[in-house]
């Protein structure tokens, strides 16, 4: 199953990359938000899959799944979180302010 | 002691909470940061004595022993690295009253100003994977909230290339803690560190490595992932561009010094050999970058990248000399990129402009602005007796022992080639006769020239009295070559 | 017996409704991207969600614990929420459109 | 109504505390006696038996799972069939409801029955907009809502 | 002989605060007694019986580093030129400089290079003499550059500082070789084990870097081009440091390494080419100039290269005679920059074609130079000390040492070069002279009306004609006292030379005898021959190789930078994918690391599978929709999914998290992105298409695959059992993501609330700043 | 025998879900598969959930609460739901069925 997961993880990787190479705000953004589910994905897979109960302690129960991973995913979703959100306001000011979704309009070589 | 050393961390964050409260009461504001940040640096100082007289310091946080808390390990690098960058970042706290406008103050400057010294602290004195993530991401958010301050058009632009582009690092970083976390089973940098070590199978180990030092290299700013830096440097406002250009990129070049001495040196035929090619490759673009422009800042903004080459360089060679000289180069890029973002600004605001094509004879109106840029840019280009002579000096010797010719000689021609590009802002623009339009508020020029003034001279004394400093930093390069005692002192072992 | 049967039946049961189960998102997976209009996206995201909802309780099953009905919870809320929202959205958002028209 | 459901539970909890376990169990016995209790004394509480009340609810609540799995068959068998020989449409159904609350419960409770959905409510709460699979007669089916469920929700609200 | 190094320094310090006085005191007078008492110091180590002495002072000690002294006879030599001409230059600066200039900066760049050059010249740890080095290269830029109002002093100055600094960091890297090869950093120390030094592997290098440095800094064909440029500085720095001191350092650090080197072919070879070279091509260049201070430059550089070749022939004759010239070339070299200053100064002008029959009119100051012109030409005169020199190298060009087919060669071109370059030599010091002195006076030409120059203003010419005569006349005193010990330490043993004006019918004097006659006779016909210099260097001059460096340099890294720093993200990101891909899969392969064998793996069930797939496909269905609710729903659909997989996989606090999350971004999205454009197909190009799929569909597998080895390479057992083990009874919960979260690793979660927090307030920010620009 | 019971629950449930979403993929316009979604995936929810509350009484011995509140609250809400997309559907101009025969309110807004 995790090597499943690991191909998941990667397609997930692969369709965030492709939208981050796009044009338009919003498919970038987009992008960001795949690539990080495939990381956070890829913690989970790494750490092994269902080799236990959930990590919630149970009378009798000794095998559990690995927990730490979890914790940091935890962590990992909600900065992601508070990151993509940010940038979803961003993107949107960007666009309000320059009139355009269009990364490529949005060069700019003059710095003033 | 080993409790107090996580002070550098919490108590930015909680003034940053705190100065959250009353933004738009800008007196108190000031104040409050100017006061909490000189105390911050005193404290620094006292816990960087501290740690340099007696041991590294190691809190678990929560009382937990590594590697199952997050150890927190005020180590003499880290101890340094907070100092200096307390000093820099108090520096710019002085310095933005005059260089901001009152409205983006109000809008929670001081907040992510603290905000980030907590990150970048966090940074530098962790010692614990994972945690390195949570900093960096705290950082950046603080830089985030820093970078939109202006929002203008432009700003938002290049706001959204920058984040974007740490946004897929930091995945990036995530990624490749699962990949460790498969291989090793722990995020303990000294745990990892004592595991790599028995670990047989390599090859693996070695591609994660380098995935990790690509998360790194993107926010260092090496070639070739520094696109992003140069516009979103340029754009802010120059105590935000101060801030990035001496916090942020080092942060990310303290990371790889960190990782690749005490955890990945399995396999310094192949890690340290890129990023000897690299550090070449990004000394000569960056250069090439600061040629290729008239904007002061954005000159001056490229000139981080070389710096970074010459840091990776001390990594790369991997003896104690370069190492030393890493170190050293770090300690002092810090300083002098803060003092010449300073200046900078200053010369922006006194030219009125930032094209050195419509600015001339700036000197002739501010003397000690101009020969303040002047000494800075020979502390950049690493002219003696200055500290950026030191830390060249060690990396120079080391490439040389390492017979790194190639290396020697790329980095002698970046450093006239930086030379170069500092000379063209100081003849051209503050040579010649006295331009139309300059400045006449000579009183918010001086306020923008005396950070610089107080950095620089640290940046002096760093060279003159390099024997005040030099065995604190061979102290750090043999800690740094010599695992065991990071390990043990985590470990407890 | 017959409760042998059953506990046996419910190992039979369990994976073939959890196949059903997928098997379900996965058609309303394709009427989200496929459409055609918004609406029917939503209807479709709605029954997702609806679906997870019977997903996380058969997996409640299979794992023995009630530790997941706040998942079961969580869903139904968000779900609503998000549904009316998005349903608000679509509205509200195409009664600007035409005024910009 | 709330009174009353404040006594239950606060009986439910002395019941608790008399047992002293602090369980479901306990709480639903101590429940089931202060229902007990209150029937007795509905005399010297104000309002009608909440019970009664909660009976005619679970009632209504009673039909619509009745008419939930019957519009579900109706639909599963429609979702399984070859061909769709359906005629949809929206008809108007006039309504005598009044208080905005009672004419959403009727509009959900329209969604779930058989064949026809609430698409809109006229602004002057005179008719709900309905949408049905299978419209051959629109008067029936204005006639069978107008039994079944604007009747029951009266029940419970008046 | 430290505080001599550092008085002038000191006094640098000083001096801003003393020119507040300038209006009525002339700065000078105030700060010249400091060179005067830095000359009378070292005055008294002259004499027969001179000891070397040192003397140190730790700086950095830990690297080695420290202010360590040795005053031996070549610096003896040099320190007492720099600080007697020092003196003369700060005494004729005074009149030569009005208080309205800007005196401060002047003074305090010229004792900050009076501090340098003897910094330079005393220093044996080979550190502190490079830090004193580039202080006079900068001392020496701002100098040049001290009427920054000028185009070209600026360019001159940032020419020279290219150059010079090229050289020195050039320089630094030889000393650091020099330092690890012998592992010492004193001089004295490294010229003893000049055997290890020949036998190291870095020998050619070191010499490289070493000449480089000294090639730079003392003008050498072909870097010598700064120097006609540096003379936009004022006359008295032309005449200190770009004729007796600064230009000289080169010269300095060649002698003061020629006892390791002397005798090394490949030295000899390289020194001695660059040398004579020099010497015939800057002589050559020198007649074709109009302007005074650049005849005199070129001369300077030609007479540089006659001094660094004797240095390469490395014989005892050549050496004295080198460090015989170089006392020489300062007193005479000197004086005519002074000259040439006071015309400058009381005529308005320096170009010769103007000037003329001056004589008349600046008596005095045309004597003086008909002293300096004819000691530089090397008149055969008893009491003209270039002649000496001059006859000296003529007898150090007779070699017959020879290695190699090229040595041979360059054995013979030698005396023919020298004879060559002494020719115009002669010529241009003939046509300095009676150019400016003689000839026709045409008034009308000149911008103002000329008078002799103050007497005082004429004593510190004066004074160096007088050590020209003085050395002419006793060149014995001259040599016993001080000569003889700076040529001692150059060659490394005594070397017991005497001076005699008259050698007898040696070969160097038919070599004389052909330089005067010859000279002569192309100074008369100087008009029919000129024209040879329009086909050399014609458009091969170096300057225009500078200038076309420089140009380029700018340009290039211009086009270069602009062509990939276009702001365009996307090209960024493909640049960066791409650097990562490839570097990474190289390494991957390179190290063997892949390692697709699977094992220890969960068992696939069909459900995962399913929802896996349906992740899949809506992740790739997001590339293909255009409609923008479409996609961002698309996206919440993978979002979901994911916390279904994490309900399947044991992680419901991530499933919950995952939900709140998911379903926030989505109405976030719907909120930013419902007003914007929708999604248009994408019009890229095909094979921009093809890039990104390439370049994406490479990431993800590249992830992959070191994702698997990864994974298959499980080689320890993780951390968590004391999770596991310890949640509840240490930590209190039963949840153990939880125990973790605020109690293991509860700095994680304390910072993750700070990145929320700021997120928040940048959000907040970032709305309310536009409202209220919106409102101004 | 509660396990059969809890299976015949699941299965029932399953169906309906499966159903319902056969029916959003099957029906015509949104109209229509706003009834599949809400009736029949609503029913199917509802019968897994209280299987699995059945489940974890009688086998595990938890009495969820959460669990009955989740099916309560789906079958609150799933008609309000589809009542919203409906509408909102309607409104913004998504077209019915081309087969559909009357529409009352269309005569309504006009
Ligand atoms: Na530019
Ligand atoms: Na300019």
């Amino acid at each position: 199953m995790e090597i499943i997961m690991t191909v998941l993880a990667s397609i997930l990787f692969a369709t965030g990359i492709y939208n981050l190479l796009q044009k338009q705000l919003l498919r970038i953004v987009i992008g960001t938000v795949l690539v990080s589910h495939g990381a956070h994905l890829f913690l989970l897979t790494m750490s092994q899959l269902k080799r236990g109960a959930p990590p919630l302690v149970v009378d009798g129960v000794t095998q559990y799944t690995d927990p730490l991973p979890q914790a940091l995913i935890l962590t990992a979703i909600v900065i992601s979180f508070g990151v993509t959100s940010f940038l979803l306001v961003l993107a949107y000011r960007t666009y309000t302010l320059n009139k355009t979704d269009n990364m490529e309009e949005l060069r700019g070589s003059e710095h003033e | 002691m080993n409790n107090l050393i996580v002070l550098p961390i919490i108590l930015p964050l909680v003034a940053s909470v705190i100065v959250a409260f009353f933004p738009k009461k800008l007196n108190i504001a000031r104040k409050f940061s100017q006061i909490t940040s000189v105390l911050l640096t005193a404290v620094a100082a006292y816990l960087a004595w501290y740690v340099f007289t007696n041991e590294t310091v190691v809190m678990q946080s929560g009382g937990w022993d590594a590697p199952f808390g997050i150890s927190i390990v005020g180590d003499s690098l880290s101890m340094l690295l907070v100092l200096t960058s307390s000093i820099v970042g108090t520096a710019a706290i002085f310095y933005a009253p005059s260089a901001l406008e009152e409205q983006q103050e109000k809008f929670y400057f001081y907040t992510f100003y603290f905000l980030l010294i907590s990150g970048v602290s966090g940074a530098f004195m962790t010692g614990d994977l994972f945690n390195l993530f949570v900093f960096f991401e705290v950082l950046l958010m603080a830089s985030y909230g820093l970078i939109v301050l202006g929002n203008g058009k432009i700003q938002l632009r290049e706001s959204f290339k920058y984040v974007l582009f740490n946004l897929f690092s930091s995945m990036l970083f995530v990624t490749s803690v699962a990949f460790i976390y498969a291989i090793t089973g722990t995020v303990n940098l000294a745990h990892l560190a004592e595991r790599v070590g028995e670990i047989e199978e390599q090859g693996i180990l070695t591609t994660v490595a380098i995935v990790l030092f690509f998360v790194f290299a993107v926010k260092a700013a090496i070639f070739p992932l520094y696109y992003w830096l140069p516009n979103s440097y340029v754009v802010p406002n120059p105590v935000v561009s101060a801030l990035f250009g001496a916090l942020l990129t080092k942060v990310g070049i303290y990371s790889i010094l960190r990782v690749f001495t005490l955890i990945f040196v399995h396999d310094t035929g192949v890690t340290h050999q890129i990023f000897i090619w690299l550090a070449m490759l990004t000394m000569l673009f960056g250069v090439i970058g600061a040629l290729s422009t008239n904007n002061v800042k954005l000159i001056i903004t490229y000139n981080i990248i070389p710096a970074i080459g010459f840091m990776l360089m001390g990594v790369g060679l991997f003896t104690e000399t370069a190492i030393a000289g890493s170190v050293y180069y770090l300690m002092h890029d810090m300083v002098i990129k803060g003092a010449l973002f300073f200046f900078i600004g200053a010369l922006i605001v006194a030219a009125g402009t930032k094209d050195l094509t419509k600015m001339t004879g700036v000197i002739q109106k501010y003397p000690l602005l101009g020969w303040l840029f002047f000494i800075a840019s020979l502390v950049l280009a690493g002219v003696p007796p200055f500290s950026g002579f030191i830390g060249k000096l060690l990396l120079l010797q080391g490439g040389l022992d390492q017979e790194e010719f190639l290396l020697v000689i790329v980095a002698l021609v970046s450093s006239l080639l930086i030379l170069f590009s500092m000379m063209r802002i100081f003849i051209r623009g503050f040579w010649g006769e006295l331009m139309e339009g300059i400045s006449d508020n000579r009183k918010r020029v001086r306020n923008l020239t005396i950070p610089g003034l107080v950095l620089l001279s640290i940046s002096v004394y760093l060279g003159i009295a390099a024997e005040s400093v030099y065995p604190h930093i061979e102290a750090i390069a043999n800690m740094l070559l010599d695992r065991t005692e990071y390990i043990s002192t985590v470990l407890k072992e | 017996m017959l409760d042998e049967f059953g506990s046996s039946m419910l190992e039979l049961v369990l994976p073939i409704c959890f196949i059903v189960v997928a098997i379900s998102i996965v058609i309303l997976v394709y009427r989200v991207i496929v459409g055609p209009t918004n609406p029917d996206r939503a209807v479709a995201l709605d029954s997702i969600g609806i679906n997870m909802m019977a997903l996380v309780g058969l997996q409640a099953i299979n794992l023995g614990t009630d530790k997941l009905n706040d998942v079961v919870l969580l869903i139904g809320i968000l779900l609503f929420i998000g549904t009316i929202a998005i349903a608000k959205f679509l509205e509200k958002g195409v009664i600007i459109d035409r005024y910009n028209r | 109504m709330a009174i009353q459901i404040i006594f239950n539970v606060l009986i439910a909890l002395m019941w608790m505390f008399l047992q002293e376990t602090y369980t479901f169990l306990s709480f639903f016995t101590g429940y089931l006696i202060g229902i007990v209790l209150l029937f007795f004394l509905r005399r010297f509480v104000p309002d009608i038996y909440y019970m009664t009340r909660l009976y005619r609810t679970v009632k209504m609540c009673l039909l619509f799972l009745r008419e939930l799995v019957l519009s579900s068959i109706s639909i599963v068998k429609l979702a399984y069939k070859p061909t769709l020989d359906i005629e949809p449409g929206i008809f108007a159904l006039p309504i005598e409801l009044k208080s905005n609350w009672e004419i959403a419960l009727l509009a959900n409770l329209i969604s779930l029955t058989p064949g026809t959905l609430s698409v809109a409510v006229a602004d002057d709460n005179s008719k709900i907009y309905i949408h049905a699979m299978d419209l051959p007669d629109v008067e029936s089916s204005i006639n069978e809502i107008k039994e079944t469920f604007e009747k029951a929700i009266m029940e419970v609200t008046r | 002989m430290i505080y001599a190094v550092f008085a002038p320094l000191l006094f640098a310090v000083l001096i801003p605060f003393l020119s507040r006085w300038k209006d009525r005191v002339h700065t000078g007078w105030l700060i010249l007694p400091v060179p005067l008492a830095i000359f009378i110091y070292f005055l008294q180590f002259v004499g027969p019986n001179f000891e070397p002495q040192s003397m140190s002072v730790d700086w950095i000690p830990s690297l080695n580093i420290s202010l360590s002294f040795y005053l031996d006879g070549l610096s003896l030599l040099f320190s007492l030129l720099i600080s007697g001409i020092g003196m003369l230059v700060v005494l004729y600066s005074i009149y030569y400089l009005n208080h309205k200039e800007q005196l401060g900066h002047f003074y305090t760049y010229l004792y900050i290079f009076m501090s340098a050059m003897l910094g330079v010249v005393l220093s044996d740890n080979v550190y502190v003499l490079y830090t004193f080095w580039e202080m006079t290269s900068i001392s020496s830029f701002l100098l040049i550059g001290y009427w920054h109002y000028r185009e070209r002093s600026r360019y001159g100055a940032l020419k020279s500082m290219l150059i010079t600094v090229f050289g020195g960091f050039s320089l630094l890297g030889g000393l650091i070789l020099l330092n690890i090869v012998t592992g010492t950093t004193s001089i004295r120390e490294m010229v003893a084990q000049s055997e290890v030094i020949l036998d190291s592997p870095y020998f050619p290098l070191i010499l490289v870097f070493l000449l480089l440095g000294a090639f730079t800094k003392s003008a050498q064909f072909p870097f010598h081009i700064w120097l006609p440029d540096a003379m936009e500085a004022p006359t008295p720095v032309s005449a200190y440091l770009h004729s007796a001191t600064m230009v000289k350092a080169g010269i300095y650090l060649i002698a003061r390494f020629s006892p390791i080197f002397a005798g090394e072919p490949n030295f000899f070879v390289v020194v001695s080419l660059f040398g004579i070279v020099t010497l015939a091509w800057a002589s050559y260049m020198a007649v074709r100039q109009t302007d005074l201070k650049g005849i005199l430059a070129y001369s300077t550089i030609s007479q540089l290269g006659m001094i660094m070749a004797m240095l390469g022939f490395g014989t005892d004759v050549a050496l004295f005679a080198a460090v015989f010239h170089i006392l020489n070339h300062a007193t005479f070299k000197g004086s005519l920059f002074m000259i040439a200053g006071i015309v400058d100064h009381e005529t308005g002008t320096r170009d010769i074609r103007k000037l003329g029959g001056l004589f008349t009119l600046m008596p005095i100051s045309g004597t003086l130079a008909i002293f300096g012109t004819f000691s530089m030409a090397g008149v055969p005169l008893p009491f003209l000390n270039g002649f000496y020199s001059k006859e000296m190298f003529f007898e150090a060009t007779l070699l017959n040492q020879a290695a190699g087919p090229f040595g041979q060669f360059l054995v013979a071109a030698i005396p023919v070069l020298a004879v060559v370059g002494s020719i115009f030599t002669f010529v241009y010091s003939m046509y300095l002279f009676f150019g400016t002195f003689r000839g026709k006076y045409r008034e009308e030409e000149l911008p103002q009306k000329p008078h002799e120059a103050p007497k005082m203003m004429l004593l510190p010419p004066f004074l160096l004609v007088l050590g020209v005569i003085l050395i002419g006349l006793i060149p014995e005193v001259f040599n016993q006292s001080l000569i003889t010990h700076a040529a001692d330490a150059v060659f490394g043993e005594e070397i017991n030379k005497s001076i005699y004006f008259w050698h007898g019918l040696v070969p160097a004097f038919y070599m004389s005898l052909a330089v005067v006659v010859l000279g002569v006779a192309l100074y008369l016909t100087k008009h029919k021959w000129e024209g040879v210099y329009s086909i050399l260097p014609g458009k091969l001059s170096f300057n225009r190789i500078y200038d076309w460096l420089v140009e380029k340099i700018e340009s290039t890294s211009n086009r270069i930078t602009t062509s990939y720093m276009t702001g365009s993200l996307r090209l960024y990101m493909v640049l960066l994918l791409t650097a990562i891909f490839v570097i990474t899969s190289g390494v991957l392969v390179q190290t063997g690391g892949i390692n697709l064998e699977v094992t220890d793996v969960a068992p696939i069930t069909v459900t995962e599978v399913i929802v896996a797939l349906f992740i899949a496909f809506a992740a790739i269905a997001t590339i293909f929709t255009h409609n923008r609710i479409a996609v961002i729903l698309t996206v919440g659909v993978v979002g979901y999914g994911l916390s279904i997989l994490f309900v399947l996989y044991r992680a419901p606090d991530l499933a919950l998290t995952q939900l709140i999350v998911e379903t926030v971004t989505v109405a976030l999205f719907m909120l930013c992105f419902y007003h914007l454009p929708n999604l248009s197909k994408t019009k890229a190009p095909l094979f921009q298409k093809g890039i990104n799929v390439a370049i994406s569909v490479g990431f993800g597998l590249l992830m992959m695959v070191v994702g698997i080895s990864a994974y298959n390479s499980r080689a320890f057992d993780p951390i968590s059992d004391f999770f596991i083990e310890n949640s509840y009874p240490l930590g209190g919960g039963d949840n153990m993501v939880n125990v973790i979260l605020v109690d293991f690793r509860g700095i994680d979660t304390l910072f993750e609330v700070a990145v929320l927090f700021g997120a928040a307030l940048a959000v907040y920010a970032m709305i309310k700043l536009r409202r209220n620009k919106g409102a101004k | 025998m509660i396990d059969i019971i809890v299976s015949v629950l699941l299965l029932l449930g399953a169906f309906f879900t499966l159903s319902g979403s056969l029916g959003i993929l099957r029906f015509p316009d949104v109209y229509s598969r706003l009834h599949a979604a809400t009736k029949a995936a609503t029913l199917g929810v509802a019968g897994i959930l209280l299987g699995a509350f059945v489940y974890l009484f009688v086998d595990v011995g938890i009495v969820s609460g959460k669990l009955l509140l989740g099916i309560f609250f789906v079958l609150i809400t799933a008609p309000i739901s589809g009542h919203m997309i409906s509408r909102a559907a309607y409104n913004s101009g998504v077209e019915l069925w081309h087969q559909t025969k009357k529409d009352h309110l269309k005569n309504e807004l006009k």
